[in-house]
């Protein structure tokens, strides 16, 4: 054998750096999925205490309205722990959240790709980014000297509650659903776009009917994407909402979200208790409905694949 | 040295008796094997890409890979040098330097360094001209600055590219001409010293006049060199190549000395073939 | 001329859309900037805030911040550049990869104050590392790993794949071709993604209350060992961020200028935020005309 | 020499250096400070006091550094009871908070906060009775007209449930009975801040937080006055508690001092709207017995 045969049989440096390699990254994915899963299971557990430790019914959580842990109920010799009125005010300004920025963000991702594509890169993309950049007490503090005396002057009321709430999470999460769809409309095939104008559609009928079609999936992908981040928001919305435990009964009465509540009180609590495992029990909540989230966005995209 | 090679029109060629397959024996004559393969099969999941592939390519000659698009030329050449070891399985044994270059015991990164590749599109790095060149090899070895020069000026002299940029090996190579880079990832290649170069359709992606100098360049390198080259250009691998191989439908069905193939071929498919009446 | 119409009328309404939501962010900005940039001044940014007495600044809460997006940065990149490269370079599609993805994409949208309760149980009281900047750093970081490492990720599968080919062929290994062909051409984008991602991180607030802590010890400029308790680089010492103290200011502030302060860390923090963004964008371009360029 | 190399040359140099400097530093740390920090946390309210008197403490006191936190008072309470901490700030007894052992904990009070109802300046009261405040947070009125002021709704506005705040204000404002459920807000300012701009509301904070912009009741005729506080006539107040685990240590002890001493009595506790404890001519005990000094 001569030289170059045997180097051909040994390991050579490139291969030990290349093992090296692979384990120092795979390593710092596994970091993550360590912390992720850490997470998951710490909030579980201090959430699951609740009904295991604290015996505490998940019917009566999940569906109970009257919010008062230190309370107990005189009947049931419970507290008062119904999550419902926070369950029901998340949800409920995530969706009236997403369905306000949905019009807006698909009119300005069409204004950035089909309409004015060089202005719209030009002036759009940075105003995107930086909406996503402002941070959530910037925004907090927008809604509490803007919004809620304008809601205020406006409907009557303190101007609290899940109106304000729904302004200021529309704003937080439109750069989300916006970028995404921009991300979209783009990857739809210019031929697509093409043969449409070729047989004499406008644009707006080439929009309509051949790039919307097309991006459906995508766009479903980006508002659930919206209402994630709207779902989780804290600081900004406690800021606004209001923060009462009651069953929302018009837009400006004010409510709370699990977030809010879960801010609020989390110091004021003392580790251990019933009242700081039903907090936790809230944390589990929102930490299942990101993995819910995530969930949709894969079988839309799945869904999308198959077409 | 071209080969004056005029293609005619073949069909005059065909007899009755034709064979359905046709390899020249290389290791009858006193021919020096470079590489050579057995029982190649390559497989991208179900799909049988490739199937009996057996050829042997003489030292310091050009062979030209030629066929239809999906023939499977272009994935005969990438597992020469087990470049499609990632997207498929490829079994059978591809011999080189009297070892069996397709196991597991083989480092693939040292055996590219003798037998290095082409692509079809130019792809230089995101580094100057210069850092191009010299990367691959400082990536394993110690060499002086004055070691390096010389390297780079070899090699760029030997990809005919070194008039064109001696003056600048520090600016960019995105912002070389399709020629002129893909003439640098032949230098680039050609600093390692391979024993054997690889081609995939190297000049389909370039102009007339870019393509002719990298013919220029190719037949100027093979007295050092065992060069394979992938063609969809009949005419470039009748200028060039000694040896000519004709795939279809993931075989070798003719393998020649190019001037045969191009003037008399023996299997009636390559007749076709060359003749423009598929392809 | 039905069709003609509608077309007008649609590309109107874009228009009108793009508009109203280039308005609010103007609008958003010019409030902050016009309410907040009166009150700034080289006291405002260089001297320590004050409890209940006007005439406090943001100094110290600056330098927590930029020093507690630093320390977050270290951590969090070459974790997030790691896996990265294994999501995009080495990892095959299979079950592995799926679960690590909805993994990555569940803590992205994590709630920042979930973040900051498991921080604040594990590593500032299990742990004893306390209100400190090292247990916010590492809470940022959990709050910071997904979106870098999505970005990262998305950076490197922008370079074509003949550059990886390119690499392979001259014998390189996947490790040396993404580290030295791969990682310097997806710089610039990195580069971005990186900026942008700080401006996040310097205006986070609720994932810090519970680690970095909501007070400001006074701080000795002139003493940088970090082992001194009241040196700035000491990374057990408790330090409020920019957005914590605003925060806090509008919950609990009970100086007598506490509007004026809370607008000028405001407009402070906006602007740092949109000089992130700028210079993200400038850089990155930078990065690549130099890569590209003569 | 290799690019490689050189690389692996720069890392290990700075590697090195950074090693050594900050072995430097470690080797030339102040020692005198690095031995005695005080680490306090809990809650919210009394966290600008201790952290003014801590920085004051240090000025005197070279190397003895004082840390304080926020958290909230549960918070404070379970790290000073798990002994993570040296002191528990808290707004309430320790006894009074649920899932806390009073028992190992020792209370030091340090100051005494007068809580007002804070009232929006368009209702047109400005007394109220503890009668009409139980009236009020337990729904039974729900216009102001009911009780003689103008015809506005009830706005109830709560601080969250648990701050001390809220349950000095359920104990002695509505002599123990519970609030119904309403808007709540988790920070003194911003209850002011809402009061003074949302029409017919009604909600209470420390004395510290009244100011012009709102209309601080008087509660059974009594003004919500720090000397009608200190003479035991206005009834809704509370001690500010800082406790320890056990008995503290001589450091520890040495600063719970220095909190409750003339000076800091008489000039910190006064500018942050606290009553001073040497004013106090009454005390109150954790059962709500009033005693005469």
């Amino acid at each position: 054998m001569d030289n170059i045969t045997q180097k051909l049989m040994q390991k050579s440096e490139s291969t030990k750096k290349d093992s090296l390699g692979r384990a120092v990254s795979l390593a710092a994915l596994s970091l993550i999925v360590i912390v992720v899963i850490s997470i998951f299971a710490f909030v579980m557990s201090r959430g699951l205490s609740t009904f295991f430790h604290d015996g505490v019914h998940v019917k009566d959580f999940l569906f109970g309205s009257t919010w008062n842990p230190s309370v107990v109920n005189p009947q049931t010799k419970q507290p008062y722990i119904g999550a419902l009125p926070m369950i029901f005010g998340s949800f409920l300004v995530t969706f009236l959240a997403a369905i306000v920025a949905t019009p807006f963000a698909i009119g300005t991702s069409l204004f950035m790709t089909e309409i004015a594509q060089k202005r719209g890169t030009k002036i759009m993309q940075p105003i995107i980014e930086l909406l996503v950049g402002i941070p959530s007490v910037v925004y907090g503090f927008i809604g509490l000297t803007v919004v809620v005396p304008f809601i205020r002057s406006v409907f009557g009321g303190s101007g609290f509650g899940i109106l304000s709430g729904t302004i200021v999470l529309f704003v937080m999460v439109l750069p989300t659903i916006t970028s995404m769809t921009v991300d979209t409309l783009k990857s739809v095939p210019r031929h697509y776009r093409e043969s449409a104008l070729a047989i004499g559609a406008t644009r707006w009928q080439m929009i309509y009917k051949v790039v919307l079609r097309a991006a459906t999936p995508g766009i479903l992908t980006a508002i659930v994407f919206g209402m994630a981040r709207a779902f989780g928001e804290a600081l900004a919305v406690q800021m606004v909402i209001g923060n009462a435990a009651l069953m929302p009964h018009n837009l400006t009465s004010p409510a709370s979200t699990l977030t809010s509540i879960l801010t609020m009180g989390i110091g004021n609590t003392v580790m251990g208790s019933l009242q700081n495992d039903v907090l936790w029990t809230l944390a589990m909540i929102l930490l299942l409905m990101s993995l819910v989230f995530n969930l949709v966005v894969r079988a839309i995209g799945r869904r999308g694949e198959m077409k | 040295m071209v080969n004056n090679i005029e293609l005619k029109p073949a069909s005059e060629f065909i007899t009755e008796n034709m064979p359905e397959r046709y390899i020249y024996d290389l290791s009858a004559g006193d021919h020096e094997i470079a590489i050579s393969t057995k029982d190649l099969q390559v497989s991208y999941g179900q799909n049988l890409a490739l199937s009996e592939g057996d050829l042997s390519f003489e030292r310091y000659k050009i062979t030209s890979l030629i066929g239809a698009s999906g023939s499977g030329k272009s994935t005969f050449l990438r597992s020469l040098n087990r470049m499609n070891d990632s997207v498929a399985t490829v079994k059978g044994n591809i011999m080189y330097r009297g070892v069996d270059i397709n196991t597991k015991a083989i480092d693939v990164y040292e055996m590219r360094r003798h037998i290095g590749m082409v692509f079809q599109r130019p792809n230089p790095f995101a580094k100057s001209i210069y850092n191009n060149i010299t990367f691959a090899l400082t990536q394993r070895g110690q060499y002086t600055k004055q070691e390096l020069d010389e390297i780079v000026e070899t090699s760029l002299k030997q990809a005919a590219l070194w008039d064109q940029v001696k003056d600048e090996l520090d600016k960019s190579a995105l912002a070389l001409s399709g020629g002129q880079a893909q003439r640098l990832v032949i230098a680039r290649a050609l600093a390692l010293k391979p024993d054997i170069l690889l081609l995939d359709e190297p000049s389909s992606a370039l102009d007339p006049i870019s393509s002719a100098q990298v013919e220029d360049t190719l037949l100027k390198l093979k007295d050092q060199y065992t060069i394979i080259i992938v063609t969809h250009n009949m005419q470039q691998a009748a200028r060039i190549s000694d040896y000519t191989a004709f795939f279809h439908m993931g075989k070798v069905i003719e393998y020649d000395l190019t001037r045969k193939i191009f003037t008399r071929p023996k299997v009636a498919l390559t007749n076709d073939y060359i003749s423009g009446n598929f392809g | 001329m039905n069709a003609k119409r509608a077309d007008k009328i649609a590309t109107g309404v874009i228009y009108a859309i793009s508009g109203i939501v280039a308005l609010i962010l103007i609008a958003m900005l010019a409030f902050i900037l016009i309410r907040g940039v009166p009150n700034l001044s080289w006291h405002f940014l260089t001297s320590p805030a004050r409890a209940f007495e006007a005439g406090g600044g943001i100094g110290i809460q600056l330098f927590n911040s930029f020093y507690l997006l630093i320390l977050a940065m270290i951590i969090s990149f070459p974790i997030a550049l790691g896996a990265a490269i294994y999501l995009n370079e080495y990892s095959k599609k299979g079950k592995f990869t799926t679960v690590v993805r909805t993994a990555i994409e569940i803590l992205s949208s994590l709630p920042s104050v979930v973040v900051g309760l498991f921080g604040f149980l594990i590593f500032v009281v299990q742990f004893h590392l306390g209100f400190s900047i090292l247990s916010g750093a590492i809470a940022l970081t959990f709050f910071n790993l997904p979106l870098l490492t999505r970005s990262i990720e998305t950076s490197l599968a922008q370079i074509p794949n003949l550059q990886r080919e390119a690499g392979s062929a001259l014998g390189l290994s996947r490790w040396e071709t993404v580290i030295h062909i791969i990682l310097p051409a997806a710089v610039p984008s990195i580069v971005t993604g990186v900026v942008l991602s700080a401006g996040r991180v310097f205006g986070e607030a609720a994932a810090l209350i519970y680690t970095a802590g909501q007070s400001a010890p006074a701080l000795n400029f002139a003493d940088w060992n970090p082992f001194n308790i009241s040196s700035p680089l000491n990374p057990m010492r408790p330090a409020e961020t920019l957005a914590v103290h605003i925060w806090k200011i509008n919950s609990e502030g009970i100086m007598p200028d506490a509007n004026a302060v809370s607008a000028g860390a405001s407009a402070v923090l906006i602007i740092v935020v949109l000089l992130f963004n700028l210079s993200a964008r400038k850089i990155g371009a930078q990065l690549y005309k130099k890569l590209t360029s003569a | 020499m290799s690019k490689s190399h050189r690389g692996t040359i720069i890392i290990t140099i700075v590697a090195v250096s950074i090693a050594a400097a900050l072995g430097t530093a470690y080797a030339t740390r102040d020692k005198s400070t690095s031995g005695t920090s005080i680490t306090a946390v809990g809650s919210t309210a009394l966290q600008p006091f201790v952290e003014a008197a801590g920085e004051e403490y240090a000025k005197i006191n070279l190397g003895t550094f004082v840390n304080v936190q926020g958290g909230g008072t549960g918070t404070g309470l379970s790290q000073v009871s798990q002994g993570a901490v040296d002191l528990g700030n808290s707004d309430v007894f320790a006894e009074e908070k649920e899932g806390i052992n009073a028992k190992r904990l020792v209370d030091h009070q340090v100051a005494v906060v007068g809580i007002a109802p804070l009232l929006n300046k368009d209702i047109g009261l400005k007394d109220l009775s503890t009668a009409q405040l139980q009236a009020i947070f337990t729904g039974k009125v729900t216009n102001w007209q009911q009780i003689g002021g103008k015809n506005k709704k009830i706005v109830i506005i709560n601080r969250a449930a648990g701050s001390g705040t809220r349950a000095t204000f359920e104990k002695w404002g509505l002599l123990g009975k519970q609030s119904i459920e309403a808007q709540e807000q988790d920070s003194s300012g911003m209850v002011r801040s809402i009061v003074a701009t949302t029409p017919g509301a009604i909600s209470y904070a420390a004395f510290g937080y009244i100011d012009d912009t709102i209309v601080a009741a008087s509660v059974n005729h009594v003004s919500p006055l720090n000397k009608n506080v200190a003479s035991g006539m206005y009834p809704i107040w509370s001690y500010e508690h800082v406790y320890t685990k056990g008995k503290p240590t001589p450091t520890v002890a040495k600063f719970l001092n220095y909190l409750t001493s003339k000076e800091i009595q008489s000039t910190l506790v006064p500018k942050l709207g606290y009553i001073s404890i040497h004013d106090m001519q009454v005390t109150r005990e954790l059962n709500g017995n009033i005693i005469k000094k």
